[in-house]
């Protein structure tokens, strides 16, 4: 790729990019959030059309304007948003787009699927519907349909960020059975051991530009980090120890049923206190997401199950079973949640800052029928200014256009306004660069340094090992084990997240 | 190549400055329709149509009064519509909340208490008239609540109920007045009721009908509808409601978390959309004294165009109704000139071509044309 | 009670042909992510265009003269034409200029009712009759008898079970239910997706326009009168729900309300009972909506893109 | 300032006609085209034809605008506008307003409001001696037998004016062919084409050789065209419809009632309060007969019948044609000043026949006589 532009609206995703593939390697691409990988490789792949710049293959000039493009030359991608038919079949996702003569032929696609499958070292069944798979199953689909139109050169967009760390050791060992049969691959990915065990060779983006490329064996995780941010930064978390630690919330026997009547979380019991950060790890998908929906009113409680609330200041219990979110708030109890799916929950991507803070507050003045915009609107100032969002004004822009780091910011600076006594987080760094996520880390530090309850669900295990008091470990909607933050090992948290009681 | 890219934002003078283009340019090329069609000097039928609409105080104060209805129609649709429930049922909300009106005014003329001559009509329409405006309120909410309930609870596709709704009160109402005829089978009336109370030498008579004030039974209405759109827009604006509907618009999850009970404000929202509706059939009945299927006459269609043309802001329906009422009875007007032979369908294509340039000009609003230059390679 | 099934079922069909051909074309459209509301002031222009091609037809040849094949072709061309061009604005719009497909729908409902009744009554005036309507005895003729469905609602039945089979069992099928379902899926995997919509809404638009011309040359036997066709049009988008999304169902299902929309006529139901019966298509259709909604099949559900506009550069 | 451009050839008034639809309604049509003829023919340039006219309160709107306009004469089309009618009459007690179809003018005793109608029954008693030619023709061809002999009717509603109608027709038939009965299915609109369509099956289906109809849309006419059965028509010649069917219609003119009203208005003369056109006004008319379907010596039938008519031996309602109960009349109470609960009010039989149409323009004779089944009345 040769000085490639591309410009959206104002912003310059992209500019003047010179980027290098040579066959059977695989590169990494790093940079930080918004730095532009995924434009540069949307251009690859024919999403997106230069607006400046050529694209050579073999040294041939190549025209990418659609995907059917990339396909012809050989480019596949794996987006970092899954692309599938969710009523669709595995089969039926994988051939399409393909123009292939005649009738619809699905079983003799099933069967070069699982050939490939068996080449390669995947497991699928080629009939499951897609909405019945799990995350990693899904990016199997997906690599498969790359595989199936004989693709050379793939593309995978932060394919580890939603796997486990088994599951990602599967996908590298995949990735290097493609490497060894001539193709080439570029993998993006935030999470710097990644990089260093996967990769051949590293090329770093920062603000839309190239910085450069080296060779991973003479690369380490301060070196890449500071090439990407452009300065020296410190990779480490404080984990101070709280002093007054007290019982703030238990969860006893909580068992949640989905909409089909399958046990999402099954009698799980724990507790969490003030001053410390509960970490919980598991393989997407094992209910953490239900297990802080539970505990926020959101999900429906088998009748077993009871949590519990000890009121900070009188002591008091409260039990929080059948309420509502708003009974919760109602009862007096200080629960803040900052979900993982930021504008499905938690925030109007529509509306401003100001009137994105006042979602927790705007009922205010019971009796009065209107709201009260004064108040949000100098809370929003007072986020944005400590947590430095960058953002034209709290009261015009809609969110949706501020970027994602900066709407994480302003969706955690509000739940930390509510002054909560429990902080609940679900993967409140998800997709955020090393900057941005530290200063989450240093946010939930200093909450839990102020008495506060953090609970947070996290994918990342190095920081869960470093940031944490106590990790729970769920299976399955299981509890696994809860260990010590500061004892553990990784290992021994990833065999817990796939077998609950971790081998004992 | 040219290349269509999302506008970061526009300037709201410049949003509504494509829009007045765009209906400067549908009136154009309404204008070049109406030439090729009839022959004529699209000034004249302008002029027909000015003067049709606006040409006497008696004709300004008719179509003041469609646009209120029209307007007041469009307001009903609009919070149900913030909060993306396509609400397509105003027709038969409207026409529903009319009969209830209809079937109060009726019967009170039935009543002895209201045919005593004695006790004063003031006294007769404090009882009626509240009785009207509370039975059509409560039959337009029944109207809005059934949707939104099933809506709520199962999901039910909102879009074809409401749209069987009004068939369903439409069918009501046919019945309503071929019942009256049914039970009087030697009736020599036709498919209408005609004037309700109408019998001058009977007590009842003028029961139930709202009052002229200032000389023209139009000015109560047109003010109803008028303090109604000021109330909507600050309910919409700056209200908790208001807020909530928005929220929940958006993404009803988010609601769910900030503690809104999603269910309930749908079902609560559509209520009011369907009283709102209710009211309006009520001023209707009220105005016309009658009762016929063809009260509302698609009006509740063209209010979803003239809310979702305003964006929603109760403050710009104002204009899209006039835009809208001028359009279809100035071209009805040219159509009842023997000499030009046009039939009144005419309107409707007017308007359909005016709605299609609305339509089409959202996108020069939302996107912009770019013409990308490739830049070859510099050696 | 047999005799009046044998007379009464051919009734049923002829009524449920033209809701047939409406829901088909509306199902095609739908499956590429367009809620076509529109559809009712399509089949109107479909039916004005097929007159207008009949009557000038009509006009230019004597009756003797007449070919069977001209007097046919003549009024469907016409027919697929006017829907076709209407498919094109509606496509135009929403999935070139992206309106709001609601929005674009009624309006264009709104537009196609009119053109019909305007061009209808103009027709009607240059034919001089002494009964505001026009009549093609000799093209209906053409088109069948008027006792028993002609070969015009075999060619609808024909044209629902083969979007049927294209639906479920063409790659190309499949490629189109993926556009419906996720444009960005479908995008990404080389689908032209502003293709597919414009071709599918329009062959839509064309099969639908077609139970228009049903209509006037089957139902009303060769007559055009202004309003003549009424509320099918949204009928037959009622159908697509009643049904499932499913041609082949569609097939049964638009008989069954074609039997309804004309039972009463045949029951000699007392005036005012009649009245409140005319309420069973519209209720029988609520119920199956709710019965349909309780039963949350995912397979059942409506194409998960309806009624969204795609753009490639949103996020 | 049309009007006095006009040189004096013609009538200097200007005159406003109301419609209920337009032009392409069987119903509307007849009125629009006998207001045209009849101000061409008294050289009247500037009139007025508003169509689309609703039922209700547009109605009074419209007739108050052209009133304001300098229209002398108002003539409205739909029994539903005749409340509006009079609200406007009574307030411009200059203008002559004159309302066909209505029934209220002798009762409400204003000097400008006329009633006008016509005998049409006459004329269905002529259709229906067409009809009954046709049936004897097939009993003597040997395409039906005697146990055959059962007609069709498709009417609108059970008012009187259909009543009227399809009792006319009937007598006329069973002029010709006394053992004849008739079935009558009512569809429950004026203008229904399915309703209509299948109407005409279901009598068909159920034995009917001949169908008549009193509505508005070409359903009976062409259902019985498919089937092959003869059909006579009203409001018009729809032969194009049923070149092989069709035998004869009958038709209200209206020109005649234009011209009278008019010119009487011009004049400064009276306008009489309940006018009936007859066959000697020229009101009531037939149309072509259609010689290939008609039988042989239909055309003198009925012109032996017209001139009975005009010599007063012939009067269609004789109590000596038919049998109420299997009893034959000598008294009965109509309907004639319509009230709220139509309380028969006034002896119409005299001089042994009923005097239709005598005590008020409209029809009132709502008889159900022996040999007619109504299909729609069985509860
Ligand atoms: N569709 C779009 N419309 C507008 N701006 C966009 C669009 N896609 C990307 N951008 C902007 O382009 C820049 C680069 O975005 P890109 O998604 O390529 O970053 P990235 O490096 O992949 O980031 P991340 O690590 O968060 O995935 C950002 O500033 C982003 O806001
Ligand atoms: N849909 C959009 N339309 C217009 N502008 C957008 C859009 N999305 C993003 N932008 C612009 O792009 C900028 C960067 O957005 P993006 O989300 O990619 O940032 P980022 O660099 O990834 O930041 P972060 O690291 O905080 O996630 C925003 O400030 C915004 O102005
Ligand atoms: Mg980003
Ligand atoms: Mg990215």
């Amino acid at each position: 790729m040769e000085g490639i532009t591309k410009h959206f609206g104002n912003v310059i995703a992209n500019r003047n990019i010179h980027l290098e593939l040579h066959e059977g390697e695989i590169l990494s691409l790093l940079g930080e959030n918004g730095s532009g990988k995924t434009t540069l490789m949307n251009m690859l792949s024919g999403i997106y059309y230069p607006d400046e710049g050529q694209i050579y293959i073999h040294d041939k000039p190549v025209t990418i304007s659609s995907p059917k493009d990339a396909f012809e030359n050989g480019i596949g991608m794996i987006h970092q948003h899954f692309k599938l038919v969710d009523v669709f079949t595995a089969t039926e996702n994988i051939i399409l787009g393909l123009e292939e003569k005649g009738m619809l032929n699905l079983k003799r696609a099933a069967k070069k699927i699982k050939e490939i499958s068996e080449r390669y070292g995947f497991e699928i069944d080629p009939n499951q519907k897609v909405y019945n798979m799990s995350v990693s199953q899904k990016q199997t689909v997906e690599i498969i349909k790359v595989l199936y139109r004989g693709a050379d050169i793939l593309i995978l967009d932060e394919p580890t960020a939603v796997l486990t760390p088994q599951e990602t050791d599967k996908l590298f060992k995949v990735m290097r059975n493609m490497q060894k049969d001539g193709k080439s691959l570029i993998i993006i990915t935030h999470k710097l051991h990644e990089v260093l065990e996967v990769s051949d060779r590293v090329a770093i983006l920062r603000k839309g530009e190239y910085i450069g490329d080296v060779l991973t064996k003479d690369a380490d995780q301060q070196s890449l980090t500071d090439m990407m941010v452009g300065r020296a930064v410190s990779l480490n978390i404080d984990r101070p120890k709280a002093e007054r630690i007290s019982e703030r919330l238990r969860v006893e026997h909580l068992t949640v049923k989905d909409v089909e009547g399958v046990k999402r979380i099954d009698d799980v019991s724990f507790t969490a206190y003030s001053g410390e950060i509960l970490g919980i790890a598991g393989i997407a998908g094992s209910g953490q997401r239900e297990l802080l929906e539970a505990i926020a009113g959101l999900q429906k409680l088998e009748p077993e199950s009871r949590i519990v609330y000890l009121d900070p200041e009188t002591g008091r219990e409260k039990v929080l079973n059948g309420m509502d979110p708003l009974k919760i708030i109602h009862s007096g109890v200080l629960l803040s949640f900052v979900p993982e799916d930021r504008f499905g929950m938690g925030l109007v991507g529509s509306m401003s800052i100001a009137d994105n803070v006042m979602l927790r507050s705007y009922r205010r003045g019971k009796h009065n029928p209107f709201l009260d915009r004064k108040f949000p609107k100098a809370l929003a100032t007072r986020i944005v200014n400590d947590l430095e969002v960058v953002t034209p004004n709290v009261d015009q822009i809609p969110l949706r256009r501020l970027s994602g780091g900066n709407v994480q910011k302003v969706l955690v600076g509000r739940e930390i306004e509510q002054n909560p006594s429990v902080l609940m987080t679900a993967y409140a760094v998800r997709g955020l660069d090393i900057n941005t996520s530290y200063t989450i880390y240093n946010l939930l530090t200093e909450q839990k340094m102020k008495g506060v309850a953090v609970i947070y669900v996290g994918e990342d295990l190095d920081v869960l090992l470093e940031l944490c008091d106590r990790i729970l470990v769920l299976c399955g909607g299981k509890v696994s084990g809860v260990v010590d933050g500061r004892a553990v090992t990784k290992e021994q948290i990833g065999l817990m997240m796939t077998k609950v009681g971790g081998g004992e | 190549m040219l290349h269509i890219a999302k506008r970061a934002g526009i300037p709201a003078w410049k949003a509504w400055l494509i829009r007045g283009g765009a209906i400067v340019l549908a009136l154009i090329v309404c204008a070049i329709v109406t030439m090729i069609v009839t022959g004529l000097n699209p000034i004249t039928v302008f002029k027909t149509m000015f003067d049709g609409t606006l040409g006497s105080s008696r004709r300004i104060w008719i179509t003041v009064y469609r646009i209120a209805i029209l307007l007041g129609i469009s307001l009903a649709v609009t919070p149900a519509f913030k909060m993306r429930f396509w609400n397509i049922g105003a027709e038969g909300q409207v026409l529903i909340g009319a009969f209830a009106a209809a079937v109060c005014m009726f019967y009170a003329g039935k009543m002895p208490f209201f045919q005593n001559p004695d006790v004063p009509l003031a006294v007769k329409n404090l009882i009626v008239i509240p009785c009207m405006v509370i039975a059509s309120l409560l039959a337009g909410a029944l109207w809005g609540f059934l949707p939104a309930f099933f809506k709520s609870r199962w999901n039910t596709n909102e879009t074809l109920f409401t749209l069987m709704m009004n068939y369903v009160a439409l069918q009501i109402v046919k019945f309503m007045i071929a019942y009256r005829d049914v039970k009087y089978p030697w009736s020599s009336n036709g498919t209408v009721v005609g004037i309700f109370n109408s019998d001058q030498k009977l007590g009842a008579y003028s029961v139930g009908w709202l009052p002229e004030v200032a000389g023209t039974r139009y000015l109560l209405p047109a003010a109803v509808i008028g303090v109604l759109t000021v109330v909507l827009y600050l309910y919409l604006k700056y209200s908790k409601h208001g807020y909530e509907i928005a929220v929940v618009g958006e993404s009803e999850r988010t609601a769910m978390y900030a503690g809104i009970k999603v269910n309930r404000v749908i079902v609560r929202t559509m209520v009011l959309s369907g009283m709102i509706c209710g009211l309006v059939g009520c001023l209707l009945v009220g105005t016309d004294r009658t009762l016929t299927d063809t009260l509302v006459d698609g009006r509740g269609y063209t209010a979803v165009m003239v809310s979702w043309m305003s964006k929603f802001n109760p403050i710009g329906m104002i204009f899209s109704s006039f835009l809208l009422v001028f359009m279809q009875y100035g071209a009805k007007e040219v159509a009842s000139k023997p000499e030009l032979g046009l039939n009144h369908s005419f309107a409707d294509i007017l308007t359909g071509i005016i709605l299609f340039f609305i339509i089409g000009c959202e996108f020069f609003i939302n996107y912009q044309l770019q013409f990308s230059r490739s830049k070859k390679r510099e050696v | 009670m047999w005799d009046f099934i044998i007379s009464f079922f051919p009734r049923a069909v002829m009524q449920g042909m033209p809701l047939l051909y409406g829901s088909t074309g509306e199902i095609l459209t739908e499956k590429a992510g367009n809620l076509n509301l529109g559809i009712p002031g399509i089949m109107y222009v479909g039916a004005i265009s097929g007159v207008i091609g009949a009557f000038f037809y009509e006009q230019a040849v004597p009756k003797e003269q007449m070919i069977g094949i001209l007097a046919v072709l003549i009024p469907m061309l016409c027919c697929l034409l006017g829907s076709l061009l209407m498919g094109l604005l509606y496509c135009f719009l929403t999935v070139t200029l992206r309106a709001n497909q609601n929005v674009t729908g009624l309006a264009m409902t709104m537009f196609g009712v009119g053109f019909g009744n305007f061009f209808g009554g103009s027709l009607i005036k240059l034919a001089h009759s002494e009964v505001p309507s026009l009549t093609f005895a000799t093209t209906s003729d053409f088109f069948g008898d008027g006792k028993v469905p002609g070969w015009l609602a075999y060619v609808g039945i024909g044209i629902a079970i083969l979007v049927s089979l294209f639906l479920r069992f063409t790659r190309k099928g499949m490629q189109l239910r993926a556009v419906g379902e996720n444009p960005a899926t479908a995008d990404a995997a080389g689908i032209n997706v502003t293709r597919y919509k414009y071709v599918a809404t329009i062959v839509g638009s064309m099969i639908a326009g077609l139970g228009g011309l049903y209509y006037v040359m089957e139902c009303a036997h060769g007559t055009w009168a202004n309003e003549g066709f009424g509320d099918r049009g949204w009928l037959a988008i009622a159908l697509v729900i009643f049904t499932t999304w499913r041609p082949s169902i569609s097939i049964f299902a638009s008989i069954l309300f074609g039997g309804l929309i004309i039972l009463s006529e045949h029951l000699s139901l007392p005036l005012g009972v009649k009245e409140l019966y005319k309420l069973a298509p519209y209720v029988v259709t609520l119920i199956v909506l709710i019965i349909v909604s309780l039963r949350k099949k995912r397979e059942n559900q409506p194409p998960q893109s309806l009624g969204l506009s795609y753009f490639r550069e949103e996020r | 300032n049309q009007g006095e451009q006009q040189g004096d050839e013609g009538l200097n008034i200007k005159v406003g006609f109301i419609c209920l639809h337009d032009e392409n309604s069987t119903y509307d049509l007849n009125f629009i085209n006998a207001a045209k003829a009849a101000c061409e023919k008294l050289g009247i340039k500037d009139y007025v034809i508003k169509t689309n006219i609703p039922e209700g309160q547009e109605c009074y709107d419209t007739a108050a605008d052209m009133a304001d306009n300098g229209c002398k004469v108002i003539f409205a089309d739909s029994f539903g506008h005749e409340d509006y009618m009079i609200m406007a009459a009574k307030e411009y007690p200059d203008v002559q307003f004159c309302h066909s179809t209505g029934t209220k003018a002798h009762t409400e005793n204003l000097p400008n409001y006329h009633n006008a109608f016509a005998a049409i029954y006459e004329g269905r008693y002529l259709a229906g001696i067409a009809a009954g030619m046709k049936l004897k023709a097939m009993l003597d061809e040997g395409k039906i037998t005697a146990d055959q002999l059962k007609i069709g009717y498709v009417g609108a509603f059970t008012y009187e004016e259909v009543v009227s109608g399809y009792t006319s027709f009937f007598l006329g038939v069973r002029s010709i062919v006394p053992e004849v009965t008739m079935e009558v299915t009512f569809t429950g609109s004026w203008y229904d084409e399915t309703a209509e369509k299948e109407g005409a099956m279901k009598l068909i289906n159920n034995g009917c050789v001949l169908i008549s109809q009193h509505a508005d849309s070409m359903g009976a006419p062409s259902a019985c065209e498919s089937m092959g059965v003869p059909n006579v028509s009203y409001n018009g010649s729809t032969i194009k419809v049923g070149p092989n069917t069709y035998i004869i219609s009958s038709r209200i003119n209206w020109e005649p009632y234009y011209e009278y009203a008019i010119t009487a208005a011009a004049e400064g003369k009276a306008i009489d309060v309940d006018w009936t056109g007859t066959i000697e006004t020229g009101s009531v008319e037939l149309t072509e007969l259609n010689t290939a379907v008609a039988a042989d010596g239909t055309q003198e039938a009925i012109d032996a019948a017209i001139a009975a008519m005009k010599a007063g031996t012939l009067h269609v309602f004789s109590t000596d044609a038919f049998t109420v109960n299997g009893e034959k009349l000598d008294s009965c109470l109509a309907d004639v000043d319509t009230d709220e609960a139509f309380t028969p009010d006034t002896e119409v039989i005299k001089d042994g026949y009923f005097h239709e149409s005598e005590f008020r323009s409209a029809p009132y004779f709502g008889l159900r006589i022996d040999g007619i089944t109504l299909l729609n009345e069985s509860y």
